[in-house]
């Protein structure tokens, strides 16, 4: 065991597996060069050299691509993008050729391929910086989607995703980098789909990731304290595949489940969970299921708006609290009101 | 459409295209071995008129595509592509499949939708594949599988080997964003000797109904890679000799280089578009009348029979054996069995999910 | 009332919109001298001339920007997206742009864009032609979304749109162009967030959208003719807004909710009406809502799998059972099996 | 680096732009005008040193680019833009809002996020707008504003006016398809005489810490717009008279004839890419401090000292007003308030959803 930064824990995993496979390459805007926005590829391109560590143009479309041609002819390629955002230029990229090549070619190609960067609101970087792409990832069939919350899961979903054959979207968060905690020595690798029971519980069952992960631990310690409400917190760690079983199996102990979600509410990743659960545990299901969003608005830039439109620990109690019908139902913005004109 | 007319005025074209090939001192060699290829020509033709035909017959379905009139510049390249060179292409793939040497049964199958087929039935007309003899697919979207192209001539040649990676698009594909940045990129990649790429433009006059003067604020399509310091030339894609010479040289060069270099093959295609492509409203029967008077299977027949190498009772037997080949390829993807329903959920993922 | 085609229907709007406003403009890829793939657009260029009705090249990114920047400057681009699968190399500029670009300005500027085309499932067009897109773009406010299923839905609806102030998603079905039926005559106009209640049923609510509505309603019929159940079936008309309202009172009646989408299971359009259906019904559900979809798989060109991938009555007809637990629930492929390796 | 000298060599390029100015027949009144403008770009760059300090302070949050070194191109541009037309911009925007006219105040409160902004504090600094002076933005995708432009021209000429648009853009954002595909449409849509677009590069040598040599196959950027069919030129981007009469003579000929142009301004940005970017790996502190001998300032005041129009007492009394503006704009940012909590749900749609 070493303590390790989030971001330290994807960084000595891209250093292990690149001494490791000679096959594994970088490619991203900035991260050679400039050592990288969220300095993850710091020292890699001295370490590995410009044929390893590739800084690219401004061409997310392009660059995305060229990786899956690499990894079609065999080589490893991890692909940075600068954020999330900048990754619906590479949209088609992703959803139609390193998703479906496999299949549409009969099954003649595999693509080792992975796309890595930080996902969701950093603060104040507005509407078109925001956003937390997840949903639109995770609906797709051949993609595998990852949403490490520690650096323990950044470095075992990372290796997975390495050492795998199928596209994955791993999902990073600028807000976790400098996280620090305990990480497993050696090869340490975290199996996709298998949702990690974080906090035992038997009151509610509480399901989020990635950053959120945190805030509902925070929720939950409130709830313990504050109501006597010992709420159980599952993290998927993947979106794609969902560990349903857990999620059901939880929620059918707890009879009451809360999911948390930083992006907007409509057609987001917490309706599918939600969706998921009650069909598992409709009959053992006392209340129905909680969903803690963002607001259904772009990111707006004033502190005061963005600190609105975020779910924050208090928005997970009160929706608990709902479940257990401790408070009559509100709509807060957090919970993704209806835009107004 | 005044700068176009090199290409549809026949006269003009042959005689432009005529020296290349008297002052080649491969020629003899070119022509002996180019018997082989007029008759692969004739049987992608031949195949061709027979998935159109299968198309009405409702065996096919989907969208169909055809090569016909763009021969020359499938054969004349993969003709000097080496056996463990890789290349890519878009929709209108069936030809290339049979250049390379797919068996045209396992092709027709493909298109008939049947486990037999070159993609196990799962891709159809424009998803062939035939990793085995280096032929990385069939895309249907327009310039979609260019950056795969860039990114797999980086690889081959990071991998150390002198392989290259030929990339076949459409003259409608460069107006896209995916051919701007794949083909910056490897410039830049090129420049280092780390991208050897063939590009070769089949400018065959129209993206679906849209000439390339109404598309490209540009028609001289050559002329577009200098943006990204990529040399490229314009050829007559309608003579086999010309455009194989031309691709014996760059392939070359690019594979001693690892520089990417570009081609336009100005051609044509007789057919629509697409098999919904009735009424070509965009073009005129004249106009295509006109440019089937240099169809690259007749220019390279009239070009066999002056060298003595071809005569009526070759040419006859050639058809005869296209026309068998043809039909065995329809016999066998109709006697094939459709995908098993457990196909429908293999090979989306390669592990487990 | 006259008799239309779902086709003529959007056709003669768009030419009723075109000669009453000449900031109507049409952008799209062949959709001139070409006469459109899907001849929507026949002989308009004849009629309106090359500047309202523009050839563009194959360039998505660039000619929906360049229409979010017409709409910007008060004209009213019609965008033709010359199916949906091509949309997502715009992805960008409709999700960062159209969507957001009042937001981020304070509200200085109006986007009054329409997208229009063949959304979903054609005949055998194989993985990268056969997407159903409305889950990518629902998620995302700014935008609204409409997925007719008749041609007098696509008139009204589509009117609403190109009088409106706001980018549309407007999702028409290849599969829908040659149905017939009455359209009100004259500037007949179809509120968006009002979903209609298309078959009036006391057991169990159906809800479908687009091409699924028909099929929807061929399942009603046989669950009124070989199992005595009455089916009420709803359309919702529109995504974004969604008219949840009217779904939640259906369910509350029947206890009982189907809901059925094209496209792929997780993380789909019928998520989140699922799970807007059980918040807002959750204690009169007699069962958990039942989703039927899409096979989680990209499309196989081989017609015998493509009929396993796509949703038929039959699969409606036995969610409703289960939701009736008249049968024992069954894992159908179009149910959206998990793919395996 | 090597192809790059003539920029960062101040000697060079000072002459260089000498004779351009000499020559040109409007030098006087351009001279006296050039006052007015020297005063703008002074309160430019402090306006720019104070957002640095107010970040730092934490007064403004997420990402902060400054315009410090390039004023000559915006200010060139837009002295001779005409009032009714309109002009897009990337997120290096604050100094284009002052020059356009927008209050030192309302710019400082948008980046303090305060209601009083000049996009009421829900765009900040990559996203302001001042559409009533026909500045449309404000944007925070690379490259992502150019088809919004090219679109925008393209309506205001549909509209029957003569206005222009002008399209400001950094040297990063040409690898993107965003920029291929429009550019392609302007070319087209102006052999029509239906694209009043000026695009302005603004090549200040980096895209973030990529070179134009590391992300561009050819460091000549004004050629590359040859592929679009666009007359393209590049000129000194630090001298403010030489940016401003080829402004005027660019503006014009676009607003006449309905076609794109294209000019290459080659400047520098004197800090870092964004507040973030302390370290700068990318370039020595050599390197800057050179470029720094030409500050467009500097240059500026220099020429209207010779030309007898400045002198000590002016610049002092200008660089005080400056400080006056700066300062005031910083009060009214820290007095305004925030955007009321209802305004998070307000500008999603225009029509009620
Ligand atoms: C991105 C994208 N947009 C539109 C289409 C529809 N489409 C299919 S083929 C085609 C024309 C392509 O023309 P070209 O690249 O010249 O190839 P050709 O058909 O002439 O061989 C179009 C517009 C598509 N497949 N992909
Ligand atoms: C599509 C996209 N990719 C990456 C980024 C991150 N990014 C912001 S600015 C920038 C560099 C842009 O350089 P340039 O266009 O030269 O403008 P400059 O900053 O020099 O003014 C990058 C890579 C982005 N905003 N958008
Ligand atoms: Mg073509
Ligand atoms: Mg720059």
């Amino acid at each position: 065991m070493a303590e390790l930064s989030y971001r330290d824990a994807i960084r000595s995993t891209l250093i292990e597996e690149m001494d490791r496979d000679p096959s594994v390459v970088l490619l991203g805007e900035d991260i050679g060069q400039y050592q990288g926005t969220f300095r993850v590829t710091a020292d890699l391109l001295a370490r590995y050299g410009p044929r390893r560590v590739i800084d690219t143009p401004i061409s997310e479309l392009g660059f995305v691509g060229a990786a899956i041609g690499m990894a079609m002819l065999g080589l490893r390629p991890v692909v940075e993008v600068m954020t999330w955002n900048f990754s619906l230029l590479a949209f088609d990229q992703i959803v139609n050729n390193a998703a479906k090549v496999r299949y549409f070619s009969g099954g003649q190609v595999d693509v080792p391929l992975v796309i890595r960067g930080p996902n969701g609101a950093g603060v104040q970087l507005s509407a078109q910086h925001s956003q937390s792409v997840e949903a639109f990832y995770a609906h797709v069939p051949g993609l595998k989607v990852a949403v490490p919350a520690t650096p323990a899961e950044a470095k075992g979903l990372l290796r997975t995703a390495m050492r795998g054959r199928d596209p994955v979207i791993f999902l990073e968060h600028a807000a976790l980098y400098s996280q620090k905690g305990e990480v497993p020595d050696g090869e340490f690798a975290l199996p996709f789909g298998q949702a990690e029971i974080v906090r035992r519980g038997r009151d509610v069952t509480i399901v989020a990731f990635s950053r959120m992960l945190g805030v509902a631990l925070e929720a939950a310690d409130r709830l313990a304290r504050d109501d006597g409400i010992e709420a159980e917190v599952i993290n998927p760690r993947t979106l794609r595949p969902l560990d349903t079983r857990t999620l059901v199996e939880s929620a059918r102990r707890t009879h009451r489940a809360v999911v948390v979600q930083e992006q907007w509410r409509p057609y987001g990743a917490a309706a599918e969970i939600a969706a998921s659960i009650t069909e598992g545990a409709f009959d053992l299901l006392d209340a129905p299921v909680e969903r803690v969003t963002g607001a259904d608005v772009p990111m707006p830039y004033a502190r005061n708006l963005e600190l609105l439109a975020l779910p924050h620990a208090e928005d997970i109690v009160e929706a608990a609290r709902r479940a257990l019908y401790r408070t009559g139902p509100g709509l807060r913005p957090s919970d993704g009101g209806t835009a107004r004109a | 459409m005044v700068e176009r007319t090199p290409k549809t005025d026949p006269v003009k074209d042959a005689t432009s295209s005529g020296p290349a090939v008297a002052t080649s001192p491969r020629q003899p060699a070119d022509l002996a071995s180019a018997v082989f290829w007029y008759r692969q020509m004739v049987i992608a033709r031949r195949f061709e008129e027979e998935t159109e035909r299968a198309f009405r017959r409702g065996k096919i379905g989907g969208y169909l595509h055809v090569y016909s009139g763009q021969e020359a510049v499938g054969a004349g390249f993969l003709a000097e592509l080496r056996e463990d060179d890789i290349f890519f292409t878009a929709y209108r793939d069936h030809a290339q499949a049979l250049f390379r040497g797919a068996s045209p049964g396992t092709v027709m199958a493909e298109l008939f939708g049947k486990v037999t087929g070159l993609a196990r039935g799962k891709g159809g007309s424009m998803h062939l594949f035939d990793v085995g003899r280096g032929f990385y697919g069939g895309y249907g979207i327009v310039g979609g599988h260019i950056p795969l192209a860039v990114g797999a001539a980086y690889a081959v040649r990071y991998q150390g080997t002198d392989r290259v990676c030929l990339c076949f698009m459409g003259d409608g594909a460069m107006n896209g964003g995916a051919f701007h940045e794949a083909l910056n990129m490897a410039g830049l990649w090129g420049a280092e000797g780390l991208c050897p790429l063939v590009v070769v433009v089949e400018n065959n006059e129209y993206a679906m109904g849209t000439s390339v003067a109404r598309s490209s604020a540009v028609t001289d399509l050559a002329s577009r890679f200098a943006q990204y310091a990529i040399p490229a030339e314009r050829l007559d894609g309608m003579d086999f000799v010309a455009v194989r010479q031309a691709a014996a040289r760059v392939i070359a060069e690019v594979r001693a280089s690892g520089r990417p270099r570009a081609v336009e093959a100005v051609t044509y295609r007789f057919s629509g578009h697409g098999a919904a492509d009735v009424f070509q409203p965009y073009r005129t029967k004249e106009e295509v009348e006109r440019v089937r008077l240099r169809d690259p299977i007749v220019l390279l027949e009239r070009r066999l029979r002056e060298a003595g190498l071809l005569d009526d009772a070759k040419v006859a037997t050639i058809h005869e054996e296209a026309e068998q080949v043809v039909q065995e390829a329809v016999e066998f993807a109709e006697r094939s069995d459709p995908p098993p329903p457990e196909a429908l959920y293999t090979d989306v993922y390669a592990d487990e999910p």
